[in-house]
């Protein structure tokens, strides 16, 4: 029984040109504790599929159609249905959110210990105390120290320590899942390897579901389970980590991984992807990858093709040419850009 | 170097400003980049400045002062020039002939002691009581007129930010641009000429002065209220002429709040709307409007003076106006002076207040680097 | 090869409120024609700081920088106005470095009728083939444009063409794809590379990306500095694959790489402490000893380490590297 | 300029300035309350100093229509001694624009050359213009020009403008100080000193195009404030009173007791809505330009 479960969701801005389909038609599964990672460019709808979760999108965009189904272990609630006040509740008790820019998610005239407390309140917490313990155990559990922190003011701390007390701030309700929006982006290297060890600490003590945003695939190959394939706002790709990294079928899913150099290992064949993503708000016909596509035919032109299950198991990829990239691609446990090479 | 930009002369002064004296002169530095230090000295160097340029303006005048006052006493007094002379030199509490410079410093020297001369027309009446006199009349006026646009149009233009786009929207922020355009002494005068002559709702005569005549100032509530009931009109339009900068002040910079990352963070928290628009929107909103204010103190003391005059209220500028028909230097003088003290002592609360308010203020963490 | 420019020594410090700031410390670095050089580091290494002093953007405080053996902020007039030209800047923010009330074409054309005398025909000719030279095509469309209508992407092409309107001889990218998407990163690292190959022009990418350096610099050099000091300096491949430094060890140890059973199997360097040091109050001796697990009492924290040259054509600042003749890794034990 | 033989293709084969105006009117179309200001301001502008060369002046005092309510003859009315108010706002628009343009210029050019000597020389220079400015700021600004005013009382509209200027450059020339500084760090900038094109283009063909809009709309900002500080002190009788000006009229209509006949109220209208409308047409403009300068609403 997945956690979360989305089907068909559509979401739109409002424009003067015309609405900009931002996300398309997009269906995935939350399973209980899993990372599921989802990776694209930017403006491929990844962001704005995150912030709809919640339906925190701003208020130029509206959610077209789909349904958000949310299973609380007592109940399965309909996201979308919520009113006002059940969605505030359902927000960050049952579903968290850890955001990229660490300095500008704390009110910067209040405390850290304001935030905690506002948070505590909102959700029935109204006991000083108990918020406060509660407060110290997490920062503690995210290795800061709490006496130092909770009177801080968000600018005196630094970027990483930032990060952590969202962390810490994402779990003070014990949340189901908790969605992260490139949460290392912004850090230097050293402090980014600690966040990524302390989220999978956290992952194993608390057994929370992730959904995890980035443009960044190493930190997907490091965290994830699942991953999803964001472009032009729909998902093109599904697949468990590794055979996304090792036997990608969507051409979109190696391009990406190819334009990553790596540090260690050969090189092998990196490059970029050849022209820009399409005008979302006037989408070519036919498949929305076809102008960048080298593999493409005719036929991709005709329609834009729906998830087609692939040589492998429980994946997925939204390509009719799945069969010639997986014969250029093989399946050996290498990474494209060296079977590229 | 020929070719060098200003901005390298900059970096370039930066880089020799690093001499063995800099250790020395960053304690100095220190202490003077403490705000309230920094507030304090600007503020002496302001009066002083003020006090200089006036000084020097009375003298710089075409025809001196004291020639006009003995022509004025010979031709209303019937004196002769050397009694005239005499009697206006001692008006002046200075001796004109003396150089310059000494009068200079003897002026300093008295301003000092809060000393600011005597009246020409009203002799032995110190400047200082003058003054003292009927600046609280308009302190009161403009600080209440003032305080109370300042609230109404902060919620005003938190509400209209609100409802961005509305109907309701539209109509506060064009309201609140039409009025703050239109020149205060305008509004005071449509107010008479509307409700005062035309309608006649109100008794404009009576509404004269600080207070009514055979009153007994204190604090018993019929005073206050007499107080009020003449202060009406002036703060009236001090409140009708600022509310429109407060209403669109507070709607773009909540609008400016409501984009911040903090706030959808807050929302992601579950945080109820109530709390986060007092806390999170309204209240870093606000903030900047703190500094604002001030400013818009030291403007409105100076507005005051066609408003009273129009609503013939004692303030400031009813007596500021006085002067000028009579020609009264010194008074003239003594009003700019406790006018612009005025003005830095609200500037000096609106920066400690702000400083109070943003711990971002006075609390920064280290710089940081390449 | 014959050295083109040469810092030499330079040192920047900054007064701040807080106290004085050395963002840059007694660093060195030389480039011959052609040459591709690497500044990594994390935030508040120094390595723009640095960039700025070698693009004579920046006046050391101490030291000095070289170009063609002359010493550059000693010489005036024509010889300095050379030097700039000589010396090109792409900057990081292809939203921030173009004029965003000039077209591409007015952009471009100062410099040319400047210091090339080109106007009208001639000048046209020669804008286009220089955006034909950066890969932007159909350069005639692009010319009246404003740069608010191009991507990032196209916006820092537009900016290394500008920069080749005066024939460089050194440009110094500072983190020129740091902002542009995932994916035209590297046409963009290709374009830079193929101006170091092409026309001799040395190349310096300024990043914080490892992964970056390595493809930019293949074939060139990579320097890591830490608090404002250079601690190694090597041939990209060796730097990469066998760091000598404890910090460049620690930091490609650390870099999450995009491949799940690399990643995931990754070992590790703990260091003794996770907080970076403030710049007002650098560690004394090596600034790195607070945090290495290498670091020897009464030596490390005592003694500032010279960079000194290994064997492999390496250079390190690092007592117990230098005196083991060993790689760091070995020394750690993450191999 | 060395630019290149103009853009080739461009989507109207009109001039340059005329496609510019074109555009201009078209981004501000979007606007109505710009729309509406500009409008306004062509008006008065229009009412001030072509009006007069039409419309033959009618001063003679008729003491039979003291104070008569707007007909066909008088649309605005009659004044104290008869004459027609609307041809006195005719004739009374000219001056009092006249000096608010050139106080907005003396100021605007005080401001911008101060700001800018601060912002690029930095140092010294900037502590001292700085600390200048700060003081100036603090003065209440009327209250000196009231003092001011009564001991020099300025009588060509020219030295009116001066002294106008004199106390109100301090608030743009910190703002253009700031833009400076910004723009001085920008990259562009910093690329074209590299590109050694020279301090001449940095200043006239980088930075100044970026502040074009910003010094339109403080221009008209320091209108407005001239236009309401010369009325005031009109207003209290402190200008030795000749010519004509709807702050002189202002004056008379009030100082002549006309406050309190109940027949005077469109004698004193007349002013009152000139100078109230001209001001509120300067600050809609003004809002307007700040919108279609704004580049997220170019499209």
């Amino acid at each position: 029984m997945p956690i979360l479960s989305v089907r068909g969701l559509s979401i739109e801005y409002r424009t003067r040109r015309g609405p900009i389909h931002a996300v398309r038609d997009v269906s995935f599964d939350l399973e209980q504790g899993e990372t599921l990672a989802i990776i694209g460019e930017s403006g491929s709808g990844k962001t704005t599929l995150a912030v709809g979760l919640v339906r925190l999108s701003p208020r130029s965009a509206r959610i077209t159609g789909g349904q958000i189904v949310y299973d609380s272990g007592r109940e399965r609630v309909a996201v979308l249905e919520l009113d006002s006040e059940e969605l505030r509740r359902f927000r960050w008790a049952e579903c968290a959110m850890v955001f990229q820019a660490a300095l500008s998610a704390f009110n910067p005239v209040i405390t850290i210990w304001e935030h905690f407390f506002d948070t505590g309140r909102a959700h029935g917490m109204h006991d000083r105390h108990r918020v406060h313990d509660r407060a110290r155990e997490l920062l503690h559990l995210v290795h800061l120290d709490p006496d130092r922190i909770l009177s801080a003011y968000a600018h005196e701390l630094s970027g990483g320590m930032r990060q952590r007390v969202l962390i810490a701030m994402a779990l003070l309700l014990d949340p189901r899942i908790v969605i992260l929006d490139e949460p290392t982006t912004a850090l230097d290297i050293l402090t980014q390897r600690a966040i990524i060890d302390l989220l999978r600490e956290l992952r194993r003590k608390l057994h929370f579901a992730t959904i995890f945003i980035s443009h960044d695939l190493s930190m997907a190959a490091e965290l994830a389970d699942r991953m999803l394939t964001m472009y032009a706002g729909r998902i093109v790709e599904r697949a468990g980590v590794d055979d996304l990294f090792y036997r990608p079928r969507h051409p979109y899913s190696i391009g990406l991984l190819r334009a990553v150099p790596r540090v260690s290992g050969a090189l092998g064949s990196v490059a970029s992807i050849p022209g820009s993503p399409p005008d979302l708000i006037r989408l070519p016909r036919g498949c929305t990858y076809y102008p960048r596509c080298p593999f493409h035919v005719d036929d991709c032109r005709e329609s834009d093709p729906p998830l087609l299950p692939v040589d492998t198991p429980g994946h997925e990829a939204a390509c009719i040419r799945w069969e010639a990239v997986a014969a250029r691609i093989g399946s050996a446990a290498k990474p494209v850009a060296e079977k590229l090479a | 170097m020929a070719t060098m930009t200003p901005a390298d002369a900059t970096l370039q002064v930066r880089t020799f400003r690093r001499s063995p004296l800099s250790r020395a002169r960053g304690h100095v530095g220190a202490l003077w980049r403490r705000p309230l230090t920094q507030a304090i000295a600007k503020a002496v160097l302001t009066i002083y400045v003020t006090s200089t340029i006036t000084f020097f303006l009375i003298r710089l005048m075409p025809g001196s002062p004291v020639e006009l006052k003995i022509d004025e006493l010979m031709q209303n007094g019937q004196m002769s020039y050397a009694d005239a002379a005499a009697a206006a030199s001692g008006l002046f509490d200075i001796d004109l002939n003396a150089p310059v410079g000494q009068q200079y410093l003897e002026y300093l020297a008295n301003l000092a002691r809060a000393d600011l001369g005597n009246s020409f027309l009203s002799q032995g009446t110190s400047v200082t009581s003058i003054v003292l006199a009927v600046l609280p009349w308009t302190l009161f006026a403009v600080g209440t007129g003032l305080l109370l646009s300042f609230v109404s149009g902060i919620g005003l233009g938190l509400v209209a930010a609100y409802r961005r786009n509305s109907p309701l929207d539209h109509v506060v922020s064009t309201a609140g641009s039409v009025i703050s355009s239109v020149p205060a002494y305008l509004i005071a005068l449509l107010i008479l000429l509307i409700f005062g002559i035309q309608l006649r709702w109100l008794p404009i005569t009576q509404m004269r002065g600080a207070f009514s005549p055979g009153m007994t100032p204190g604090f018993s509530p019929a005073f206050i209220g007499d107080l009020f009931f003449h202060a009406a009109l002036p703060i009236s339009v001090f409140f009708l002429t600022h509310i429109g900068l407060w209403i669109l002040s507070m709607r773009s910079a909540t609008l400016a709040a409501l984009e911040e990352d903090h706030v959808t963070v807050a929302r992601a928290r579950g945080l109820s709307d109530g709390r986060i628009t007092t806390a999170y929107v309204g209240r870093n909103a606000v903030l900047p409007l703190v500094s604002q204010f001030a400013i818009a103190a030291g403007a409105v003391v100076g507005g005051a003076v066609i408003i009273e005059q129009i609503f013939v209220y004692q303030g400031v500028g009813l007596r500021l106006v006085k002067a000028v028909d009579q020609r009264d230097y010194p008074v003239m003088q003594g009003i700019i002076l406790m006018t612009t003290v005025a003005v830095i002592v609200a500037n000096l609360v609106a920066d400690l207040l702000y400083s109070r308010l943003d711990p971002r203020i006075g609390r920064a963490g280290g710089a940081s680097g390449t | 090869m014959a050295t083109l420019i040469e810092l030499d020594g330079v040192s920047r410090r900054y007064a701040t409120p807080g106290g004085t700031i050395t963002a840059v410390d007694d660093v060195s670095l030389a480039l011959a024609a052609g040459d591709a050089l690497c500044i990594v580091g994390e935030s508040g290494c120094g390595k723009t700081t640095t960039g700025r002093m070698l693009a004579g953007l920046l006046r050391p405080t101490s030291g000095r920088l070289f170009f063609e053996g002359r010493d550059v902020w000693r010489t005036k007039g024509d010889d300095l106005a050379r030097f700039r030209r000589a010396v090109q800047i792409v900057h990081q923010d292809p939203y921030a470095s173009l004029n965003p009330s000039r077209t591409i074409a007015q952009t471009l054309a100062a410099p040319l009728g400047k210091h090339k005398k080109l106007h009208g025909r001639g000048a046209r000719a020669a804008m286009i083939a220089l955006l034909e030279r950066v890969g932007l095509t159909p350069a005639e469309d692009l010319l009246v444009k404003y740069p608010h209508q191009l991507s990032g992407g196209q916006r820092q092409r537009v900016s290394i063409a500008r920069a080749l309107t005066v024939d460089p001889r050194v440009i110094v990218a500072d983190e020129a794809v740091s902002m542009v998407d995932v994916s035209i990163r590297i046409s963009l690292l290709d374009l830079l590379h193929s101006l170091s190959r092409e026309f001799h022009v040395a190349t310096v990418l300024i990043t914080h990306d490892l992964a970056v350096a390595r493809y930019f610099a293949r074939g060139g050099r990579i320097a890591v500095m830490y608090l404002g000091r250079v601690v190694e300096l090597a041939e990209t491949e060796s730097l990469v694959a066998d760091p000598a430094h404890p910090y460049a060890v620690a930091l490609i140890a650390a870099i999450p790489e995009a491949d799940p059973t690399i990643t995931r199997t990754k070992e590790h360097v703990t260091l003794r402490s996770a907080e970076v040091p403030s710049l007002l109050a650098l560690p004394s001796g090596c600034t790195f000893h607070p945090r290495c697990p290498l670091s020897e009492a009464g030596l490390c924290d005592v003694v500032v380490p010279a960079l000194e040259d290994l064997p492999g054509g390496r250079s390190v600042a690092c007592h117990v590297a230098v005196r083991e003749r060993r790689p760091a890794a070995e020394l750690l034990g993450v191999r | 300029m060395t630019t290149i033989a103009a853009p080739a293709r461009r989507e109207l084969a009109l001039p340059g300035p005329v496609s510019a105006v074109i555009e201009f009117l078209r981004v501000l179309s979007r606007k109505p309350v710009g729309l509406a200001g500009l409008f306004g301001v062509v008006f008065f502008l229009a009412l001030a100093y072509l009006a007069p060369l039409v419309v033959p002046l009618q001063d003679r005092v008729d003491v039979t229509a003291i104070y008569s309510a707007p007909s066909f003859g008088h649309p605005l009315g009659t004044d104290y001694q008869g004459r027609d108010v609307l041809n006195q706002i005719v004739y009374g628009g000219q001056d009092i624009i006249t000096t608010a343009i050139l106080a907005a210029l003396f100021s605007t050019l005080i401001a911008i050359t101060f700001g800018a000597i601060a912002a690029t020389l930095g140092g010294r220079a900037d502590v001292l213009i700085l600390a200048i400015t700060d003081v100036a700021l603090t003065i209440p600004q009327l209250v000196l020009l009231i003092v001011i005013a009564a001991i020099f009382r300025p009588t060509s509209f020219i030295s009116l403008a001066i002294i106008l200027a004199l106390l109100q450059w301090p608030a743009l020339l910190r703002q253009i100080r700031a833009q400076v500084l910004s723009l001085k760090e920008r990259d562009f900038v910093e690329a074209a000193r590299s590109l050694d094109l020279g301090l001449l283009h940095i200043v006239f063909r980088e930075m100044l195009p970026n502040m074009r809009s910003y010094i339109a709309i403080n221009f008209i900002i320091a209108m407005t404030y001239a236009i309401y500080a010369q009325a005031a002190i009109m207003f209290l009788g402190l200008v030795p009173l000749s010519g004509k000006s709807w702050a002189i009229m202002l004056y008379f209509a009030y100082n002549q007791g006309a406050l309190f006949f109940k027949d005077s109220f469109f004698y004193l209208m007349g002013p009152i809505m000139a100078i109230a409308l001209f001001q509120l047409s300067l600050v809609w403009l003004a809002s307007g330009l700040e919108d279609v300068f704004n580049p997220r609403l170019r499209s």
